[in-house]
């Protein structure tokens, strides 16, 4: 046994003298990969690199894949460890808190250098990815919220057209809530319920993002009328609890009568609810034509050694060819223009439904919200989300809410600034 | 925890290997041993099957198509033509979790039919044929 | 306690039995009749039930490789802690100057809350270079301080007499452990194996971090990618439950006696 | 076990020297004791260092570390609602350890009562104990679901209620639920070690007071409790432990919602670190709950008299 001991302290003493952790990266050029709860994407990325090593013979790039919730816990380590994948996918808002830090690679002067590239993609959605004029990420997937309809129920409470004002929204809901029934249901996480506010004028923060602005009499009032219909079953409370399975399953049900998420959820749906077709599920943008994109993006890390090959890598990913066939196997939209067309083509032939919930993805797209980048914004969803989430389950008075949240939001900004 | 046979009587090495922590994993590993040796022998990815038409009467020259599972669809894999008997063979259905569907203009289609198997590219034959209606 | 009728003990023993079996069932149930998580009521009996969920499951990952890797990982975790306890377990028996030190130190040690630490945890194992390794996986979890109280507690129970025999008759300190001690503390072995074991085979957070990749993945990685990923398809998920589960509890129906006996010792043998 | 090297530790000789096998003696010791240490003291011991230094930096993997003293500090006491939040529900999970101890407590009795089947009643219940948490979250995290959880099915079949409890949505049952959980998986582990607390009381003792005219309440209160002491503690530091680090349950059951409802400090300390990046602030965290964890650990280790069997200094 001791002998073992000293054995394993001698290699161990021995490796650590001999390899540092970073010596593992180097070598013949080598590329670390991380994308994001995509696994069965495995195919396509094997290929993908395989082509791309035709190009680039003595480049070895080593894919890995993560759960959403632990990436950024992976990310991190490997940050902090010095050996962070070269490229990484990222979604929502955590990658402004990554350029921010100065973790992420900024692409504009690779943009610059090759005006044609960002030709490549759809304007809006390249935008998102811009923090104090810089762009960090190119487009790998592209989705933001508009608004499902369970077509039957609206026949059954005898509503036409979906609603086009909040007060509509919730009178519809109010129509079709009874028993099992619920009118309304949104996602929550990442902002993919501000549409609902900004539809009503409130802001969530001052222009300059250094001020909260949303403790208002107006947001008050969306606030109660939401909690109210929170209460009265009109809303369904997994709105405000559930967070990706629970609320595509309600929908799924059969027992929901609109579903505010992002186009994401089409496919999970469609894989539960035997009922849905184009005749009984519709698909159009919310009142007032708001949606909160959640996007996937590629960046290359700072810590990078080898930048060249990363950014050709990336725009191997997200050019036209790869693009287009990832559109296809995915069924989804990519930012890319070409792609995005060709697959809009394919899709309406064998599912026009997919087709009509992609559209609107690519519709009023000047009319992002919730998506501002702040680097903190994980930070700031922590203090705000708990506090809205009070108040719409009635657990406090609006007003007292927004107070709470507004005192949370200004103490962070005041540490942050 | 080697290194200590000189120490251990000969009488004691019954005890060592003929005990429950010994057999038990010792079984599991020889059923799956024997299961692995069954599925070698059962894995050609064959899908046999025949396709008969309404009345019953079996159908020469109809396309019969293999989907199989990739995660969450369904896509193409292969096709077969039904043989005078109506009888079909797909030699390459690589799945575990598959459809079959058969069609021939003028006679009809059948249903989608799902088939689970209990290992990939599992031998199967279909024991009911596929029937084909609705004219078309 | 054992005078008088005995029915109402049995009667409140089989409660208890259901109310702890119930959810066994219930996860079995699902696995093989996967009635869809939201069909209401849920049927107490599974219809139609079939296997193809765990086939799903054994496809859905690399199962038999994560399987490998997580019996390979728990292997060094459990012939570690029994060897390494042991020698810990037996010279705490001892006394020696800086005793009460090492005690705290053991004890304080067992507060401290891994999620908190897994950074500098990394960052170490990334020196001694055994970054996406079996051994660095298990190395965190080499010896842990509750087994080696449990080794304690059960030496303690060896009679001195014998110790001191053995001692004349010239055995080593080694080999006064390992035929004199280990053979009277069958139970604290089994004990030590079993929740070297458990807590191997169930570690997610640190796997999680440690390995790079793909085909260093253990069970539990694989169960979470399920969670976040395939979760609509509860028969699979459920049916990935028990394919999990069945290995630490077949290995404690296994040792229970002497798992349980030891566990015991190491509690109360003050 | 491999065998020693041969001058790993000499033969005592049959009469031995003064001192000399005594310094041997304590070498070896060490030597034994020395695998052990190494791995604590690289993943126990330096970690917690690093955490206790970080805690007076500003760092996070993004920029480096610089000393700000104790603000990480002031802001948890004086400036963070949630830190108090967490803390408070901690609290509450530990105070649940006794009942579960109760139960273990009653359902060690009847296992020690002498009937047919009681080791298969005593395997049953222990079984809990060995699974993976995280499965064990989601088991119950769907017995407790709303719509198709098998406890509101139950309840409601039964007319217990009429419309179903959104345990895990709840505010007021998600910490009630998650601790039910906690103490259907710890419950046969605290029945052991009472079970073999009980056993260990000379059955004489019992005799004799039954002589003596007391009843079995009587004998219960004036022999089994006292003497069941040891145990009782033990199970009551190890519940405590347990309710202090049992993260996976709560991150799959709840997360730590809704709102702050279930939020313990470990999984406070996690999301700190890894959703919000504030390693620094979370290791001020860690200090502070390691510190808590002493003192109450020390605490019950005084109550029982420093004698609850492992936690024993000797």
């Amino acid at each position: 046994m001791k002998r073992r001991a000293v054995l394993k302290g001698a290699v161990a003493g021995a490796a650590a003298l001999a390899m540092p952790h970073v010596a593992r990266a180097q070598g013949r050029a080598k590329l670390g990969f991380l994308t994001w709860n995509i696994a069965d994407q495995e195919a396509l990325f094997k290929e993908e690199i395989a082509e791309f090593q035709q190009t680039h013979k003595d480049v070895e790039i080593e894919w890995l894949d993560k759960k959403g919730t632990e990436l950024p816990a992976f990310y991190q380590t490997q940050l902090v460890a010095g050996t962070a994948p070269d490229i990484v996918d990222l979604q929502g808002a955590i990658w402004v808190e990554y350029a921010a830090g100065g973790a992420l690679l900024d692409l504009s002067p690779y943009l610059a250098k090759e005006p044609e590239v960002a030709k490549l993609y759809n304007g809006d959605y390249l935008s998102t990815w811009r923090y104090e004029g810089k762009t960090y990420l190119l487009p790998f997937y592209i989705s933001k919220t508009l608004l499902y309809y369970n077509k039957t129920m609206f026949k059954e409470a005898g509503l036409g057209a979906p609603p086009t004002s909040f007060d509509e929204l919730l009178a519809f809901s109010a129509k079709m809530a009874k028993g099992e029934k619920t009118g309304f249901l949104t996602l929550n996480f990442d902002w993919l319920y501000w549409p609902l506010f900004k539809m009503n004028g409130v802001e969530l923060l001052s222009p300059d993002l250094k001020k909260p602005a949303f403790n208002t009499p107006q947001a008050a009032e969306v606030l109660e009328k939401l909690a109210k219909a929170t209460d009265g079953g009109a809303i369904n409370k997994i709105s405000w609890t559930g967070r990706w399975v629970e609320p595509n399953g309600a929908f799924a049900g059969d027992t929901v009568g609109m579903f505010h998420a992002h186009s994401s959820a089409y496919f999970f749906v469609k894989g539960q609810g035997r009922w849905i077709n184009p005749d009984t599920l519709g698909a159009t943008q919310l009142p007032g034509y708001w949606a909160t994109p959640t996007n996937h993006g590629f960046a290359i890390s700072k810590s990078c050694k080898h930048p060249e090959l990363a950014w050709e890598f990336i725009k191997l990913l997200t050019g036209n060819k790869w693009a287009t066939e990832f559109a296809r196997r995915r069924k989804l939209l990519t930012g890319t223009v070409e792609a995005d067309r060709a697959e809009l083509a394919t899709i309406a032939k064998e599912d026009p439904l997919g087709a009509a919930v992609l559209q609107t993805q690519l519709e009023h797209t000047d009319k992002f919200t919730g998506n501002w980048p702040l680097p903190y914004d994980a930070q700031l969803k922590d203090v705000f989300w708990p506090e809205i989430q009070n108040a719409v389950l009635g657990r406090k008075p609006a007003k007292t809410a927004l107070a709470d949240a507004e005192r949370g939001v200004e103490r962070l900004l005041r540490r942050r600034a | 925890m080697t290194g200590q046979e000189d120490f251990v009587p000969r009488a004691r090495w019954r005890a060592w290997l003929l005990n429950r922590f010994v057999l038990v994993p010792a079984a599991l590993a020889l059923i799956a041993a024997l299961w692995n040796g069954y599925v070698a022998l059962h894995d050609h990815g064959l899908v046999t099957g025949r396709v008969v038409d309404a009345a019953g009467r079996p159908v020469a020259g109809a396309t019969v198509v293999l989907w199989v599972l990739e995660f969450t669809t369904y896509v193409e894999k292969s096709r077969a033509t039904t043989g005078p008997d109506g009888a079909f063979t797909i030699h390459d259905n690589p799945s575990h979790n598959i459809q079959l569907a058969a069609e021939k203009p003028g006679v009809g289609r059948s249903a989608r039919i799902p088939v689970r198997l209990y290992f990939r590219a599992e031998d199967l034959a279909l024991r009911e044929p596929l029937v084909l209606e609705g004219g078309g | 306690m054992d005078r008088g009728a005995r029915w109402p003990i049995h009667l409140a023993l089989v409660a208890v039995s259901v109310a702890m079996l119930v959810p066994f069932y219930w996860v079995l149930k699902t696995s093989v009749s996967g009635d869809n998580i939201f069909a209401y009521p849920p049927s107490v009996i599974p219809r139609a039930p079939h296997p193809f969920y765990y086939v799903d499951v054994w496809y859905y990952i690399p199962f038999a490789r994560y399987f490998l890797n997580s019996v390979a990982v728990s292997a060094i975790a459990v012939v570690a802690n029994v060897g390494l306890n042991a020698m810990a377990g037996y010279a705490l028996t001892r006394g020696f100057a800086g005793k009460s030190i090492v005690l705290l130190l053991f004890l304080s040690c067992m507060m401290v809350p891994f999620q908190a630490t897994i950074i500098p945890a990394y960052l170490i194992t990334g020196r001694l270079g055994l970054l996406d390794s079996y051994l660095g996986l298990a190395l965190p979890q080499c010896s842990t301080i509750v087994c080696i109280f449990v080794f304690k507690a059960s030496f303690e129970a060896v009679p001195s007499s014998l110790v001191d025999a053995a001692r004349i008759d010239g055995l080593s300190e080694f080999g006064i452990i390992w035929r004199v001690m280990m053979p009277l503390a069958k139970a604290a072995v089994a004990t030590n194996v079993i929740l070297s074991f458990i807590w191997s085979w169930n570690n997610f957070l640190w796997p999680l971090i440690v390995t790079r990749s793909a085909d260093m993945q253990t069970l539990p990685l694989g169960l979470a990618r399920f969670l976040s990923y395939q979760e609509d398809t509860t028969g699979a998920l459920y049916a990935f439950c028990v394919m999990v589960l069945a290995p630490g509890i077949l290995l404690f129906l296994l040792a229970q006696k002497q798992f349980i006996q030891g566990l015991a010792a190491g509690a109360t043998k003050a | 076990m491999t065998s020693a090297p041969a001058d790993a530790a000499a033969p005592a000789t049959v009469r031995p020297h003064r001192f000399r096998p005594e310094l041997r003696g304590a070498a070896l010791i060490w030597c034994l004791l020395a695998p052990s240490l190494a791995i604590f003291l690289l993943y126990r011991v330096l970690p917690l260092a690093w955490n206790l230094w970080l805690s007076f930096q500003d760092w996070s993997p993004l920029h480096p570390a610089q000393f700000i003293g104790a603000e990480n500090y002031a802001e948890m006491l004086f400036d963070d609602e949630v830190f108090w939040q967490a803390l408070w529900n901690t609290l509450i999970f530990m105070a649940s350890a006794p009942i579960g101890i109760a139960i273990a407590l009653a359902l060690a009795l009847l296992v020690n009562a002498d009937i047919r089947g009681r080791d298969v009643y005593r395997t049953i219940i222990f079984l809990s104990y060995p699974l993976m948490t995280v499965a064990v979250a989601i088991i119950w995290r769907w017995m407790f679901d709303e719509r198709v959880g098998l406890i509101n099915y139950v309840a409601r079949s039964l007319g217990l209620v009429d419309h179903p409890i959104p345990f895990l949505n709840s505010f007021d049952w998600a910490l009630p639920s998650v601790i039910a959980a906690n103490i259907w998986q710890m419950l046969g582990f605290y029945m052991i070690i009472l079970l073999t607390g009980l056993q260990n009381i000379p059955p004489q003792l019992h005799e004799a007071a039954a002589i003596d005219g007391a009843d079995a309440l009587g004998i219960f209160r004036r022999i089994t409790l006292p003497l069941l002491r040891p145990a009782l503690f033990l199970c009551f530091v190890i519940g405590i432990l347990n309710s202090f680090t049992s993260f996976d349950l709560v991150y799959v059951m709840t997360g730590g919602g809704p709102g702050r409802a279930t939020e313990l400090l470990v999984t406070y300390i996690y999301k700190l670190g890894f959703a919000q990046t504030r390693f620094d602030y979370a290791a001020a965290v860690t200090v502070f709950f390691f510190a808590l964890l002493i003192v109450v650990t020390g605490v019950a280790n005084r109550l029982s008299g420093g004698d609850a069997g492992a936690m024993r200094l000797d």
